[in-house]
């Protein structure tokens, strides 16, 4: 690994960087990424510094509305949420396929449509299946 | 700025963080999240040596970005049956601790 | 530019298609059955996927354009002899494992629907992989087969064992094909972004040593499907918590296609000494800790498991040759060696899922006085286990013969010692199921729900196809010739 | 018409195949008439065959087919072929071999093993008859293991006696010891002279060619080819027929029925040692020195059996060692370079210790298988028929003209006396005197046995009493035959100077004596026929004074036996001859018990220690400990798994880097 790593230092094997390809939007919104990070950082810490310190169970208690908290903040989810969280990540991922299509969908004509058409007609295959195998009823 | 090596550097170290994650920790969701991280490490290297060659070597060759397409399908779809298998193994061991499923060996 | 399709590559496509809607079929033919015959055996799915495999198999000999690798679908898959042997020995082995799921499932309680489909979407995958000839292919496809195989590992839920087991392929699974992404990258980049076999072959980047460690690690991402050591740790504990046609399945269609694709990628990146060298390490450890850890397993399943395992490590044997030095002409012998596992491990599962109908079975000595009780079933294992054995006027002996005689022209003693070696452990605990088999009295406890006609025609059938590859095997080698010959085209 | 020899053999064959398969179903009757029938049938077709070779004058030859054939090296082809001395033994076999068939009906009566025995009795005459129609040496080998195997198993016929196994190993395991030298011959023949046909074997050219060839043998230094392969083929010889060392079989092998001991070790297959020398005379003529050894021994070996029968008290053993006395007077002859007398002796032999050997059987059969001659005496007035065919028979081998013996033992005799006297060899003058001897002495133990069981008053046990009768139907039958046999038997070969015409030896072409080849082959007849006037004088004078010592012994007075045996000398002389001069004992100690002990110990040592302790357990042990280690590995633990795992791919990226930069190094 260590060999690894020194070949990749090597600039001489690598002569192509970004630096001149990566446009300058990307730096902007580098920075504005920075920006929030200091603030945030920066007020959090002013209220540590400045702010006084009197400490009682009352205030060191959960704030709920004011009433008396009724039980533990972490409620477990239902089996049924992750299961639909599962099918979830699956279809939306899958509509990943559809940008770039989106994109260039005029240039690949009737042969692309086709394609799509057969790759969707699959994907809703497994939708119905799950849909009439009462995957999605919440109970 | 960024130089290919620095790209690389950073999917080698989130995909070392991945391992680690994989190899260390005991809860299967999070061993589950540090499979999906060695993936997306892997899907950084691809898409910086792709847009790298896409404007060096092979103009309007994009293989590298269609293969992370690819494997971020591929990335959700294991996630999904490792997400199933969780809960099956949820119902029951009722532990989602990987050193306690032992059961078979020899 | 407007996208076009050759008939060339729809003719190429078309088994695996064929494979993907026979599965989608039988899910839908499914749906519309009441709950209290879920569990009952479903013959008509049984003939569903019969007749889609059979559909998938003559579309094998539907002669393509014999388009050389790179033409096809921008390179990404070809249609040559190569591959069509592949898609074949995986569509027989999926052809038997449906016909033997249905009835072994609905004794288990459990329903075979969803099985057989993922027997058919898995030999879709595993057809394209045997065909792919591009990184991104070849990654989808052994994604895509995996899954499959993840699920019918912890098809019964209620399993503890089961689920143990399906779990653990998963999580290796994942990290091991983490680890084959990472060399594709690698190869990726040091061939200067190609990922299809013609180019990268083409390409100057082959002396990088970003390159051999990304073949290295795409390599390690093989040896784990095909379970060579140290990659192997999944395969018992896998083999003994899943369905024994699930068992069968896998440890034919998975290792068939890896090493199917595994070989047509070393014949195209090369890869040189330095890899046939940590290869022939791994085959010779493969081979002695396969057959010394079966020695004394008393599950059926697991002492499968490690004699597949140094099986495997006989079959890396003519993938050493073939990376150093001549190039496809001692390779010829794995698809042959494919075919005659793929029949005789097909028999051995065949029995092991008929004494395990109804409860799981699968001690040794749940098979004493078999041969009284099935002697059909018992004569189909017999068979199986001295194939499997290496015993002469089998299909497995003339399988060892081809790969050891060759390694042994091309110098490679050592190799060749061990494998001798190995087979000559592994007959110790490849006869003692034989033994307990013809030689031992029933247990009085011992009453066998007969086997469904389908488990009964599969061992029948394999047993018979083993022994025919052991008597003629000329033909069959031949066409295993040529098919190599045709892989660099 | 014309005769294929294979029916020779094969009818005998074919009568083993179904007696042997089908004997139980169809049986006694029917395997009595295939099992004796097909034996006479090939008698028939023997006769027709000699009869050709008579009066046409054409040697039978049946090519057959390539048996092992490796072409230009070795090319041996299954054939059988007929001379004169093969029509002759053919016949004997064939006829008194029949005669001994149709005799076992009678005496096999009601055995459990009935149609095992015929079957047996036949393969043994098939064999038999390849051995004397073989046209290579390898051919006649296997007739020669053959006719061996049978006799193991008819010796053993009655396995539930121990002792009669125990006889049948002996007899196999020193035939074993003649015929792996037969079989070294045999290697000889093939390295030298490249074939095995008889032809080849006695053509004079080839012999001639090879007399000057030499191999060094380890001891003996460097011998000539031909005196080895002679001496070799003798070695086996006397395995086969019982001389000096390995005869100590033939009396044990008597645990057989007695129509086998008759036809086997009597009449047949004893003598294929002899046959084995004429058929190969010019081979044995060309080693010189071979022939005094085997004169020799064949003396000795008649004096040691002669010596032996005395002691006997077991009728059987007494025929038994009279036998082997025969058996030396052949090789004797042999020796002399008389090989017609040789053979002319091995065909009257057959009839007249057949006929002995059948007789004693009858009286067995009478005795109720009683055969301790002292449990015997007196027998002539039950037995007057079996009496007076024995009595024919024991004139007959004593030398009494003009029955069979004489003419045969009188030409031996002489040939030795030529030999000896006329051409000056002093060891053939030597071994003369012995065998010159030994005639006198047959004619005694002879007389003593017919006097034991027949003569004086009865010492049957009274449980016997008057069960004792006369067997008659075909044991009488074969008596008679053989009888007529052993009396006309000697007209065969009547010499000239009685105004014979040597037929049988003109017919097989059998040299009658060394001075018929050798340097000094011209004495005039007159010297010759003076010479044999006075040799045959002497034998027969010698024969008679052993028959009248021997009537002086057993006849009325026993006041001189008494006297013998009473004294000191003669004591330990007669239990010297009973323990049969300790030879027994003597092998026992000198090669059997060390043996036993050597193998034992390597069987300990090699067997047990070495192959099954070290090679196999601890083989086992190591491979079963590794897979008890691999398993151990397999704990089931996920992270152990994906550690494995880790390590593997860094150490497989590891040894790809160091390799790659070893490469770069170079």
């Amino acid at each position: 690994m260590l060999q690894l790593s020194a070949f990749l230092a090597k600039e001489s094997s690598w002569p192509w960087t970004i630096a001149n390809t990566v446009d300058t939007d990307l730096i902007s919104l580098l920075t504005f990424a920075a920006v929030t990070v200091i603030v945030g950082v920066v007020l959090l810490l002013l209220s540590e510094l400045l702010g006084p310190r009197r400490r009682d169970p009352q205030k060191d208690s959960v704030y709920e509305c004011g009433v008396p908290l009724l039980d533990d903040a972490r409620e477990p989810f239902t089996v049924k949420f992750y299961l639909v969280a599962i099918l979830f990540i699956l279809f939306d991922i899958e509509t990943v396929f559809l940008l770039p299509y989106a994109v260039v969908y005029k240039q690949l004509g009737i042969v692309g449509l086709i394609e799509m058409g057969a790759f969707l007609f699959v994907l809703t295959g497994g939708l119905i299946y799950l849909w009439t195998r009462g995957a999605l009823e919440w109970d | 700025m960024f130089s290919l090596p620095a790209l690389l550097y950073l999917s080698a170290f989130l995909f070392s963080v991945g391992t680690y994650g994989v190899l260390a920790r005991r809860n299967i969701l999070v061993v589950l999240m540090s499979l999906e991280l060695m993936l997306n490490a892997v899907n950084i290297a691809l898409v910086s040596f792709g847009r790298v060659h896409a404007l060096t070597a092979f103009a309007g060759e994009h293989s590298g970005q269609i293969f992370t397409l690819m494997v971020l399908a591929v990335a959700a779809a294991e996630a999904a049956i490792g997400l199933s298998l969780l809960l099956v193994i949820w119902r029951r061991w009722n532990t989602i601790d990987l050193r306690q499923l032992c059961r078979l060996n020899g | 530019m407007e996208l076009t399709i050759s008939g060339a590559e729809i003719l190429a496509i078309l088994p695996a298609a064929i494979l993907v809607v026979t599965g989608l079929v039988q899910l839908f033919a499914d749906l519309g059955r009441s709950a209290e015959d879920k569990h009952s055996e479903k013959t008509h799915l049984a003939m569903i996927g019969v007749t889609g495999f059979l559909l998938a198999f003559a579309a094998l000999f539907v002669q393509g354009s014999g388009a050389s690798a790179g033409e096809l679908y921008a390179g990404a898959m070809t249609d040559d002899l190569f591959g069509r042997m592949g898609a074949g020995v995986v569509i027989m082995t999926g052809l038997f494992s449906t016909l033997m799921a249905g009835s072994y499932l609905a004794s288990r309680g459990s329903n075979s629907a969803e099985f057989t489909a993922l027997i058919s979407f898995g030999a879709g995958s595993m057809a394209l992989l045997c065909q792919a000839t591009n990184l991104i292919s070849i990654f989808v496809a052994i994604e895509t087969l995996s899954l499959a195989v993840y699920v019918m590992a912890g098809y019964f839920k209620d399993e503890r064992a089961a689920s143990e087991g399906a779990f653990k392929y998963f999580v290796l699974g994942a990290f091991s094909s983490g680890f084959l992404l990472l060399g594709m990258a690698f190869i990726y980049g040091a061939t200067g972004g190609s990922v299809a076999l013609t180019d990268i072959a083409a390409s100057n980047g082959q002396q990088d040593t970003l390159f051999s460690v990304g073949t290295l690690l795409v390599l390690i991402g093989f040896a784990f499907k095909v379970g060579a050591v140290p990659f192997h740790s999944w395969v018992p504990d896998v083999y003994q918590g899943a369905p024994v046609v699930a068992v069968g399945w896998m440890a034919v269609a998975v290792k068939a296609s890896s090493l199917f694709c595994l070989c047509r990628f070393l014949l195209f990146t090369g890869g040189g000494n330095d890899l046939a060298q940590l290869l022939a390490a791994i085959s010779v450890v493969t081979i002695l800790l396969g057959n010394l850890a079966a020695l004394n397993q008393q599950s059926l399943k697991r002492m499968m498991a490690y004699s597949g395992i140094a099986h495997t490590g006989y079959l890396l044997i003519p993938l050493v040759v073939a990376l150093s030095g001549d190039g496809s002409s001692s390779a010829a012998s794995i698809p042959f060696y494919m075919f005659a596992y793929a029949a005789t491990t097909l028999a051995a599962f065949g029995v092991l899922a008929a004494i395990s109908v109804g409860s799981d079975r699968d001690q040794v000595h749940d098979l004493d006085g078999l041969a009284k009780n099935r002697p059909l079933l018992a004569l189909g294992f017999t068979v199986a286990l001295l194939s499997l054995a290496g015993i002469p006027l089998t299909a497995g002996f003339i399988g060892k013969l081809l790969i050891l005689s060759n390694a042994i022209q091309q110098g490679f003693l050592l190799l060749a010692l061990v494998g001798i070696i190995g087979s000559l452990i592994s007959v110790y605990y490849y006869l003692r199921p034989v033994v307990s088999m013809w030689f031992r009295e029933p247990k009085s406890s011992f009453e066998l729900v007969p086997a469904s006609w389908g488990i009964t025609f599969t061992v029948a059938l394999c047993g018979f196809a083993t022994i025919c590859f052991g008597l003629f095997p000329d033909w069959l080698i031949d066409l295993s010739k040529r098919s190599v010959e045709a892989i660099l085209g | 018409m014309d005769i294929n020899l294979l029916w020779i053999p094969l009818l005998p064959f074919l009568g083993f195949l179904i007696t042997g398969m089908l004997g139980k179903k169809i049986g006694n009757k029917s395997v009595n008439a295939i099992a004796c029938g097909l034996p006479i049938l090939s008698f028939v077709i023997s006769y027709a065959a000699w009869s050709r070779l008579v009066y046409e004058g054409t040697e039978l030859h049946w090519s057959g087919f390539p048996w092992i054939w490796i072409e230009g090296l070795v090319e041996i082809p299954f054939a059988l072929h007929l001379d004169g001395i093969a029509a002759v033994m053919c016949m004997v076999i064939t006829g008194v071999g029949s005669l001994i068939h149709l005799y076992s009906i009678g005496y096999m009566k009601g055995d459990p093993g009935y149609h095992r025995y015929f079957a047996y009795l036949n393969l043994f005459t098939t064999f038999m008859l390849i051995l004397v129609l073989g046209d290579n040496l390898l051919l006649m080998f296997i007739g020669w293991e053959g006719v061996g195997l049978c006799s193991y198993l008819l010796i053993g016929f009655w396995y539930e006696e121990d002792a009669n196994c125990a006889a049948g190993k002996k007899a196999f395991i020193m035939n074993r010891v003649g015929d792996f030298a037969f079989l070294l011959g045999i290697f000889l023949c093939l390295a030298h002279f490249g074939s095995l046909d008889m032809s080849t074997l006695t053509d004079a050219t080839a012999i001639s060619a090879l007399s000057a060839e030499t191999l060094s043998v380890p001891l003996l230094g460097s011998v000539s080819v031909i005196s080895m392969i002679v001496l070799l083929l003798f070695i086996g010889a006397t395995g086969k027929s019982a001389q000096i060392p390995l005869y100590v079989w033939l009396p044990d092998a008597m645990a057989g029925p007695t129509p086998v001991s008759a036809l086997i070790h009597a009449a047949t297959m004893v003598t294929s040692g002899v046959y084995l020398c004429c058929r190969l005379m010019p081979l044995f003529e060309a080693a010189p020195a071979i022939l005094a050894i085997i004169a020799g021994i064949g003396a000795c070996t008649a004096l040691l059996a002669a010596l032996i029968a005395f002691g006997q008290n077991d009728i059987k053993k007494v025929l038994a060692y009279s036998t082997v006395s025969q058996l030396g007077y052949m090789f004797f002859a042999i020796g002399v370079g008389a090989f017609s007398a040789a053979f002319f002796h091995v065909v009257t032999h057959a009839f007249f210790k057949a006929l002995l050997f059948l007789g004693s059987g009858s009286v067995i059969h009478a005795m109720h298988h009683e055969q301790d001659m002292r449990k015997m005496g007196g027998l002539r007035k039950q037995l007057p028929f079996t009496h007076l065919t024995f009595l024919i028979g024991t004139l007959a081998i004593a030398g009494v003209p003009p029955l069979a013996g004489f003419f045969s033992k009188d030409e031996i005799l002489f040939a030795g006396y030529q030999q000896g006297f006329l051409m000056g060899v002093d060891s053939a003058a030597l071994f003369w005197g012995i065998s010159f001897l030994t005639a006198g002495m047959t004619a005694f133990y002879m007389i003593r046995c017919v006097a034991l069981t027949f003569w004086g008053e009865s010492r049957v046990d009274s449980s016997l009493e008057g069960k004792v009768h006369e067997p008659g139907g075909w044991i009488g039958f074969a008596l008679f035959m053989l009888a007529v046999a052993s009396i006309l038997g000697g007209f065969l070969n009547v010499p000239e100077f009685l105004g014979g015409h040597a037929t049988l030896g003109h017919f097989t072409g059998l040299h009658s004596s060394a001075a018929a080849h050798g340097a000094a082959a011209s004495f005039s007849p007159e010297v010759l026929h003076a010479a044999e006037w006075k040799s045959m004088f002497l034998s027969l004078a010698v024969a008679g004074s052993g028959l009248l010592l021997a009537f002086y012994c057993y006849g009325k007075g026993h006041s001189l036996r008494k006297r013998f045996t009473e004294s000191g000398v003669g004591r330990w002389l007669c239990r010297l001859s009973q323990r049969k001069f300790y030879v027994d004992e003597f092998y026992a100690t000198v090669f059997v018990r060390p043996f036993e002990t050597m193998s034992h110990l390597l069987f300990i040592l090699i067997d047990r220690i070495l192959i099954d302790g070290i090679l196999v357990s601890g083989s086992a042990l190591l491979t079963r400990g590794l897979g008890n280690w691999f398993r151990k590995m397999q704990t089931g633990f996920i992270p152990g798994y994906l550690l494995t795992f880790g390590c593997g791919v860094l150490l497989l990226v590891y040894m790809m880097l160091s390799l790659i930069q070893q490469g770069g190094a170079q």
